[in-house]
């Protein structure tokens, strides 16, 4: 176990180094100078030159690559070229919405998937599986921003229950703060809902037709308690997985959801920062994403071994 | 077959059908703009209405499915193309540091966040359908590989492969001639989602602006521009919405059925 | 009620106006937090501020400014001679990050003379002078506070800064210390919703008070419909316009530009793009101003006159071209309808939408374009086409020596004359598409009062701001 | 008085009939053996029982356990016969048990899903029953995973499960088909004594003649869904009623003669051969661990000669065969044929592997499902310089396929269209083709029904006869590699521990690994002899 964990450990520090060097890569060929953005139209060529100074722009690329690296060792981020604050203190500000949302969201997808997927699963072929696999058909077949505005359009403009967006804070309690996340955490959650729910179902039935499945019946277990005593825990490992992936993809994929309900995510911390080439803003964001996935998979892996005793014991 | 496959190949090829229709006939030209006559609800003469510039609806719900499917496809293309040949090798080498520089490469992609780097790719080359195309492709190369892989390497461990071996033939032969016709059923079935995966990405790449350019259609672009209209013509963003549906949910049902079909071990209920 | 919430689209990057272009610097902080020693109004006349009043010299090249007594910024200190020194000094020093650094240029020297007397002396006369200080870009600092202006602003305006939520919104309250009369309003809080969805759903579901710049014209039928809101319709600085290569060819020959000139239908870009809001225009002068010539006769909608300059000009088959279309929807909309216009023509114009960092290399410094849409904002910027370095590359000596006497002439009547000339020479010139004023939107609440129609400068000043009851 | 008493049961499965009327009868205390070919409906009955039938099932006749008819049980009725009074083992031990649960809390859940005890003797009993089945607690706690035991080991925590009740009725579906001889015999002993002890009925399911003479007081032989015979053990054994019954008995031990061999020249040699396995590392920084799969191997085969190879499954049998096709190098040793190396520097020598050909055990696996029997057969044709082409390629495919009794126009087949007899016939079509000097048979017969495994081992005398066949046969089945072989390798953990004549080592081991080998094996009593002195 501690071995399988040390493996795992050094091919994500080896690929977080790579990623590190991809993103600076692919983020600095970007045309546009965050300079001359933030000036604008009438600036000068010395005040140009001055702000490229001020905003250490004027060095070798490879040397910004080192800052840059170095600085995220010890913690330091830089500091954005637009906003001019410490990109951890943006970072950190924009994690306090996409955290919650991401876990919101999944909390929200795991509670309606597995009811629906086990539900399906004991029903298999018959009118309640059909009538939940035709559900999680349409909930993957839409397009989650065209959910979403549908969602404002019922809920915060003819029903008024919801705000049409914005995020109130944590500062006037937590039930302000879920509150103003409820309709994206909906429009995130149903899609990913209708995953979730497929592969339970499919990896219950995988587990339906093993052997063991047959000793717990000779045992005297109705369908139901066979089900729920020797398949769910079985069927957790591609359910794991996938859930882990809809983690990250929560966390970072909720840009244009986060458009819709201007919520001050990290999604749309992004999208300002490469429309204003704020470089340093969005390596670190894509860099924090990208330890953020690794992660993720890594603690999945884990995960598996706490579900999966063969995998406890492969020292 | 099943209802799936019928129900998903119907709708499927209805979509596929349109797009073809585009090339030779649309009621108007796609690209006229018509101001006086805008934002007109169906009639008889433009069949699904008239959009903000007055251009004529279902051409354009035609030519945007020409985009969306010509974009899906290359895109999926491209996955295929560069995963399977990837995944194929990855299993023939199993165990080697080619097969773990493969793996790794494409852990590596998958932790990548799919829409920041597609907006990153389109927003380095400029935004255009063949940016979103390489943009969506990339994503689709770990896809293919993996499954590759996973199905090859439980081939490379029936005899038929070990008799393969006994023959003599090389490993690049046996990958060509017995393991990719036996993972080509799978493939067929990952195409038709990822197919589907593609055209939904496809359509939120327009959707903030960086799919194909105007005046080319795109079904993701007239939502985009349909969303402020909702309120008064919501039948701009009702008609690319249900177009991306139908055709999402046709694909998906037809992967679904297929794979049904094609996999007969699925056909026998076991208790 | 005496707090109000009011959204706008983009959000500032910083809260500095004296050292970046961005207009949302401004909408926040102009007049509210900052002041200047003038100010426009909401009528776009130049009025005091700081300064309670000012003397010229005969020459026209010294100004003597009288501040205000009794002004503190939001710190505690006092404002006086020397902030205006320190600020003016900053800006048009060697190494100033300010944006419009050219308007500090002919400043020669500032001297305190007392703590209530600031003398400014410039190299040559300038008529605009008193205009360029009421810019946002020109407002008083104080070197006590310069260090952390950019996250926490310290100016003497009525409101001070209290609060700033990265990516959602900026709170101000109200600045007992003020040392004009007390805003009515004791809280302000400016949201920021980019999305035009967004910004429908936030003021439709009440969550905004106001917006201001609401970005989707066609919802604006909706809220006039509504006995819930009102509408406001004014005027912007905003010469939009169709930006053309002057250097690049075919561009380079007037005909060319001329038939472009004359393939354009207006009318169909306003309502289409602009769902009606806008005023046509003929040349790059804002129709609100007095000095404005009506010159949209010279361009009118011609589809077979552009044919036949086109043919006479060489291209009997038209030509290809590029259009680069920035992100706001005046260009990306108006940029969809001129290609199809054109291509009525002959014309195929390459659509490429970019982002504004991308426009400003390629299009702006880059000058590596055919055509683009853009909206230019600043008031009174005709003085752009004597710049034969500008990205739209327009070269006439006669042009170039119009606008330097110009800047020498202070008589209002001469000025009117000459600028109604300059804008003959480049409407008839054909230098850029001229297609219309850019209006500037809002929606608010039906009872809140006070707010600016038009937008001589980018601003949301909440100074005069009040619910009806 | 019977404890179960099956009646003219009749089952169908979308309208294909499984089973025709089948009956039987079993007694509490005893043994009945139910046995036939493959498919022939000896699970279904078995399943029948226990009512856990595939879905749209039709069944009609009865089950009467105690009494009481099963058929008539609701579901809910059922559960509660399941495991209480009717336990089941199957034949699979490796995935009958659950992977995430312990053995303790799966043994312990048959006796609390019936409530049959309180929580503390339910523990009790679950050591006991555990203790019972030769899984003592200080060695084997409740606490282990399945997977941390061996497949003899879960089988019985499979059969703890299963009288953890002490069900009146026990069904053991081939329980020992997945087992070596030495455990199968541990297992079968098991089971004896637990059916005499607690006075159970044992309904064993097995394909195995040996076995079912060995433990049944019944017999019931079963033929496409049908009962064709069924009596005490002893007395069906001298009298067998109908022909199949007699031919299965038949084939099961089956002899051939092989023809006599002349030339003696050394073909294929194996000096000290050694291949290791590296193991995954056990510490980050340790040097791995190595499996000694094949340990100091050597022998010699000669032109002609039938080489047998036997030992328990694992002990490398097939590492063995890989390394002498080349198809993996070894760690030291050298293994010639003719004088050449097979394996030179990084890859197999070409050259000496078109005089090797190999059949497989998995009559369904070893060939591509879409390629048609010429184009399999024709693979190895890969080998030679210049391949036969068109009508003399035609030629030969048609010639092998006639050799090995099949027929020319079968050449355009799939391998679908063929059972599974036919298909281990194209596999030795296959490794015929190229008239190898040797072939390599690893498990060839194995999981051939006895019918066809006499038809195969048939063939191979013929073609003994018809092209002089050298050949190495690789099999845990004793009782077939002393029919085929005229000399015989014992192979335990890598080692050849015992080598000689066929017969000589058969009828008098040296090795005392051979002697308990022969010993486990279940043995066919002498039928001629049995019914000899009964007439
Ligand atoms: N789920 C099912 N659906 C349809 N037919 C089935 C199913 N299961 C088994 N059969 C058929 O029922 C017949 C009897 O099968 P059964 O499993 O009882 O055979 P068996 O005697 O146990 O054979 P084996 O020795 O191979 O286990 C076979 O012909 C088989 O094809
Ligand atoms: N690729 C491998 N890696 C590691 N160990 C292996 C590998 N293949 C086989 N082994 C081990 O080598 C030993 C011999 O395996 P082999 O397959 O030769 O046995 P066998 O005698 O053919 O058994 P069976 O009768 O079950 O086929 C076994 O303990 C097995 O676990
Ligand atoms: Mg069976
Ligand atoms: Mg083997």
């Amino acid at each position: 176990m501690i071995r399988y964990s040390l493996k795992r450990l050094l091919s994500l520090v080896l690929s977080l180094a790579i990623a590190s060097v991809v993103i600076f890569a692919v983020i600095e060929v970007a045309p546009g100078d965050p300079a001359s953005f933030m000036l604008g139209v009438n600036a000068q060529e010395d005040t140009l030159a001055a702000l490229r100074a001020e905003l250490g722009l004027d060095v070798s690329k490879a040397n910004r690559y080192l800052a840059w690296v170095t600085g995220m060792l010890s913690g330091d981020f830089g500091t954005s070229y637009t906003y001019r604050t410490p990109v951890a203190e943006m970072i950190s500000d924009r994690l306090w919405v996409s955290l919650p949302l991401a876990l919101f969201a999944l909390a929200l997808s795991t509670l309606i998937a597995f009811p629906a997927g086990i539900y399906a699963a004991a029903r298999r072929g018959k009118a309640g599986d059909m009538a939940v696999m035709g559900a999680t058909q349409l909930g993957v077949a839409i397009p989650n921003f065209w959910f979403a505005m549908m969602l404002v359009l019922i809920f915060a403009i003819n029903l008024r229950w919801f705000g049409a967006g914005g995020f109130a804070g944590w500062d006037d309690g937590l039930w302000v703060g879920l509150h103003s996340l409820t309709l994206p955490a909906i429009a995130l959650a149903l899609p990913q809902a209708a995953i979730l729910a497929r592969v339970m179902r499919s990896a219950l039935l995988d587990i339906l037709g093993e052997d063991f499945m047959r000793t717990a019946r000779a045992k005297g277990l109705s369908r139901r308690q066979a089900l729920w005593r020797h398949g769910v825990r079985n069927a957790m490992i591609p359910v794991l997985t996938i859930i882990g992936l809809q983690f990250s993809f929560l966390l970072a994929g909720s840009i244009i959801i986060e458009q819709v309900f201007y919520l001050p995510g990290l999604g749309r911390l992004v999208f300002q920062a490469i429309s204003s080439r704020d470089l340093i803003v969005v390596e670190s964001v894509v860099m924090l994403l990208v330890f953020a996935v690794i992660t993720v998979n890594f603690l999945v892996d884990l995960a598996y071994a706490l579900v999966d005793p063969r995998l406890r014991s492969r020292t | 077959m099943s209802r799936n496959l019928v129900l998903g190949g119907l709708l499927s090829s209805l979509v596929v059908l349109a797009a073809l229709m585009s090339f030779v006939w649309t009621p108007f030209d796609y690209a006229a703009i018509d101001i006086p006559n805008k934002l007109k609800t169906p009639t008889g003469e433009h069949w699904l209405g008239t959009d903000h510039f007055g251009r004529d609806m279902m051409s354009m719900v035609m030519v945007g499915a020409r985009t969306s499917l010509a974009v899906a496809l290359v895109a999926v293309g491209i996955g295929m193309g560069l995963g399977v040949p990837l995944g194929l090798t990855a299993a023939a080498r199993k165990g080697s540091w080619l097969d773990e520089v493969i793996m790794r490469g494409n852990d590596l992609v998958f932790a990548f966040p799919s829409l920041v780097i597609a907006i990153l790719i389109t927003a380095v080359f400029g935004a255009g359908a063949v940016n979103a195309i390489i943009a969506i492709g990339i994503f689709n190369i770990p896809v293919f590989a993996r499954i590759t892989r996973g199905a090859a390497l439980s081939l490379w461990e029936r005899e038929f492969i070990l008799a393969a071996r006994v023959a003599g033939k090389s490993s690049a032969r046996i990958s060509a001639e017995h393991i990719l016709p036996n993972v080509m059923n799978l493939l067929i079935v990952q195409g038709t989602i990822q197919f589907s995966l593609g055209i939904l990405a496809e359509a939120g790449l327009s959707y903030v602006g960086l799919g194909a350019q105007p005046p080319t259609p795109s079904w993701g672009r007239m939502l985009a521009d349909a969303q402020t209209m909702v309120s008064f013509a919501p039948h701009l963003a009702l008609i690319p919405g249900f177009a991306i549906i139908l055709t999402v949910l046709g694909l998906n049902l037809m992967g679904d059925g297929l794979r049904d079909w094609l996999d007969p071990r699925l056909r026998v209920a076991r208790t | 009620k005496d707090d109000i919430t009011v959204a706008m689209q983009l959000e500032p990057p910083h809260l500095d106006p004296t050292s970046a272009a961005a207009q949302a610097i401004d909408s926040v902080v102009y007049s509210n937090i900052f002041e200047g020693l003038t100010r426009f109004m909401g009528d776009g006349a130049i009025v005091p501020g700081l300064a309670e009043s000012w003397e010229i010299s005969e020459d026209g090249k010294t100004y003597t400014f009288k501040l205000h007594d009794g002004v503190t910024f939001h710190d505690g200190t006092t404002m006086d001679g020397e902030d205006v020194k320190f600020s003016l000094d900053r800006a048009r020093g060697e190494d100033s990050a300010n944006a419009q650094k050219a308007l500090f240029a002919g400043i020669a020297d500032v001297t305190v003379v007392d703590p209530l007397t600031v003398q400014v002396t410039l190299s040559e006369p300038n008529g605009n002078f008193l205009f360029n200080l009421a810019w946002g870009d020109a407002v008083i600092v104080a070197p006590e506070s310069i260090e952390n202006i950019k996250t926490a602003p310290v100016g003497t305006g009525a409101f001070k800064f209290s609060n700033w939520v990265q990516g959602d919104r900026i709170d101000l309250e109200r600045n007992a210390e003020y040392w004009g009369a007390q805003p009515a309003l004791a809280k302000a809080t400016i949201k920021f919703i980019s999305d035009p969805t967004a910004a429908f759903a936030a003021v439709m579901a009440e969550d905004v008070d106001v917006f201001s710049g609401f970005p989707a014209p066609e919802n604006l039928p909706q809220f006039d419909a509504d006995p819930r809101f009102q509408v406001l319709v004014g005027s912007t600085e905003g010469e939009t316009i169709l930006s053309t290569n002057n250097k690049q060819p075919p561009f380079d020959n007037v005909k060319v530009r001329q038939a472009l000139a004359h393939a354009i239908d207006r009318q169909a870009i306003i309502d289409g793009a602009m769902f009606g809001y806008g005023t046509p225009i003929g040349t790059h002068f804002a129709p609100h101003n007095p000095a404005y010539v009506d010159l949209t006769g010279n361009s009118a909608h011609d589809p077979e006159k552009a044919k036949a300059l086109l043919a006479e000009a060489g291209f009997p088959d038209g030509f290809e071209t590029t259009l680069h279309l920035p992100p706001p929807s005046y260009a990306r909309r108006g940029g969809e309808i001129i290609a199809a216009q054109l291509a009525a023509v002959g014309i195929k114009a390459e659509i490429t939408n970019v982002e504004w960092a991308q426009w400003l290399e390629t299009v702006f410094r880059g000058k590596n374009f055919g055509l683009t849409i853009v909206s230019h904002t600043e008031p009174m910027d005709i003085g752009i086409y004597a710049r034969p370095e500008y990205y739209f590359q327009y070269d006439n000596k006669a042009f170039q020596d119009l606008m330097a006497s110009l800047n020498e002439t202070t008589d209002p009547a001469m000025r009117t004359e000459m600028l109604q000339k300059a804008q003959t020479v480049i409407s008839e010139d054909y230098v850029n598409g001229y297609l219309f004023q850019l209006a500037n939107l809002g929606v608010a609440k039906a009872d809140v009062q006070g707010l600016w129609v038009n937008a001589p400068t980018a601003a949301i000043d909440l100074t005069g701001v009040s619910w009806a009851n | 008085m019977s404890l179960l008493q099956i009646h003219s049961l009749s089952l169908s499965i979308h309208a294909f009939d499984v089973l025709k009327g089948v009956s039987l009868t079993i007694a509490p205390g005893e043994i009945v053996a139910v046995t036939g070919e493959s498919g022939s409906g000896k699970s279904m009955t078995a399943l029948a029982v226990m009512q856990l039938l595939p879905e749209s099932t039709r069944i009609t006749g009865s089950i009467t356990l105690d009494g009481v008819d099963l058929l008539t049980q609701s579901e809910a009725q059922m559960c509660a016969v399941r495991g209480a009074a009717v336990g089941m083992i199957f034949q699979e031990p490796m995935t009958a048990l659950n992977p995430v649960k312990t053995i303790g809390d799966q043994v312990m859940e048959t006796i609390l899903i019936h409530k049959a005890l309180p929580k503390d003797q339910a523990l009790a009993r679950t050591i006991e029953v555990l203790d019972r089945v030769g899984l003592p607690t200080d060695r084997f706690p409740l606490s282990r995973f399945p997977h941390e035991l061996s497949g003899g080991q879960r089988q019985r925590v499979v059969i703890a499960m299963a009288i953890a009740l002490r069900p009146k009725l026990l069904i053991a579906d081939e329980p020992t088909t997945a087992l070596d001889v030495t455990t199968q015999a541990q297992i079968l002993n098991l089971l004896k004594g637990l059916a005499k002890e607690y006075g159970m009925g044992l309904l064993m399911i097995t394909h195995d003649l040996a076995v079912v003479a060995d433990m049944a007081d019944q017999i019931t032989v079963m033929r496409h869904g049908e009962v064709i015979e069924t009596g005490a053990t002893q007395r069906l054994l001298r009298d067998m009623q109908h022909p199949y019954t007699r031919m299965l008995f038949e084939a099961s031990n089956h002899q051939v003669t092989l023809p006599t061999v002349q030339d003696q020249t050394p073909l294929l040699t194996v000096q000290d051969v050694v291949r290791d396995y590296r193991l995954p590392r056990t510490k980050l920084f340790a040097t791995p661990g190595h499996h000694r799969a094949v340990d100091h191997v050597s022998f010699t085969l000669n032109q002609g000669e039938r080489l047998g190879l036997v030992g328990e499954s694992g002990c490398g049998k097939s590492t063995l065969t890989r390394a002498i096709l080349g198809l993996e190098p070894v760690q030291s040793g050298l293994i010639q044929m003719q004088g050449q190396s097979v394996f030179t520097g990084h890859s197999p020598n070409l050259a000496v592997r078109r005089d090797m050909q190999v059949v497989f055990q998995d009559p369904f696996g070893s060939f591509n499902p879409r390629h048609r029997v010429d184009r399999l057969i024709t693979e190895p044709f890969h080998l030679l310089d210049t391949p036969p082409k068109g009508q003399e390629r035609s030629d030969l495919i048609a010639e092998t396929l006639l050799a090995v009794g099949l027929s020319a126009s079968d050449a355009t087949k799939y391998i679908h269209e063929f059972s599974g007899g036919q298909r281990q016939r194209i596999a030795i079509a296959r490794a015929l083709i190229i008239r190898p000097q040797l072939i390599l048979f690893d498990e060839a017969v194995s999981a051939l029904d006895v019918s066809v495994r006499a038809q195969i081992l048939d063939l191979l005398v013929e073609l003994c006869e018809a092209y002089n066949l050298t050949y190495l046969f690789i099999s845990h089945d004793l009782s077939v590699v002393r029919t085929v072989t005229d000399r015989v390798l014992v192979m335990k953990s890598g080692q050849i521990v015992e080598q000689g004549e066929t017969e000589q080592v058969f009828s008098n081991p040296q090795h005392p690994y051979t002697a308990s080998l022969i010993a486990a094996a279940p043995q066919l009593p002498d039928l001629h002899a049995l019914q000899s002195e009964h007439s």
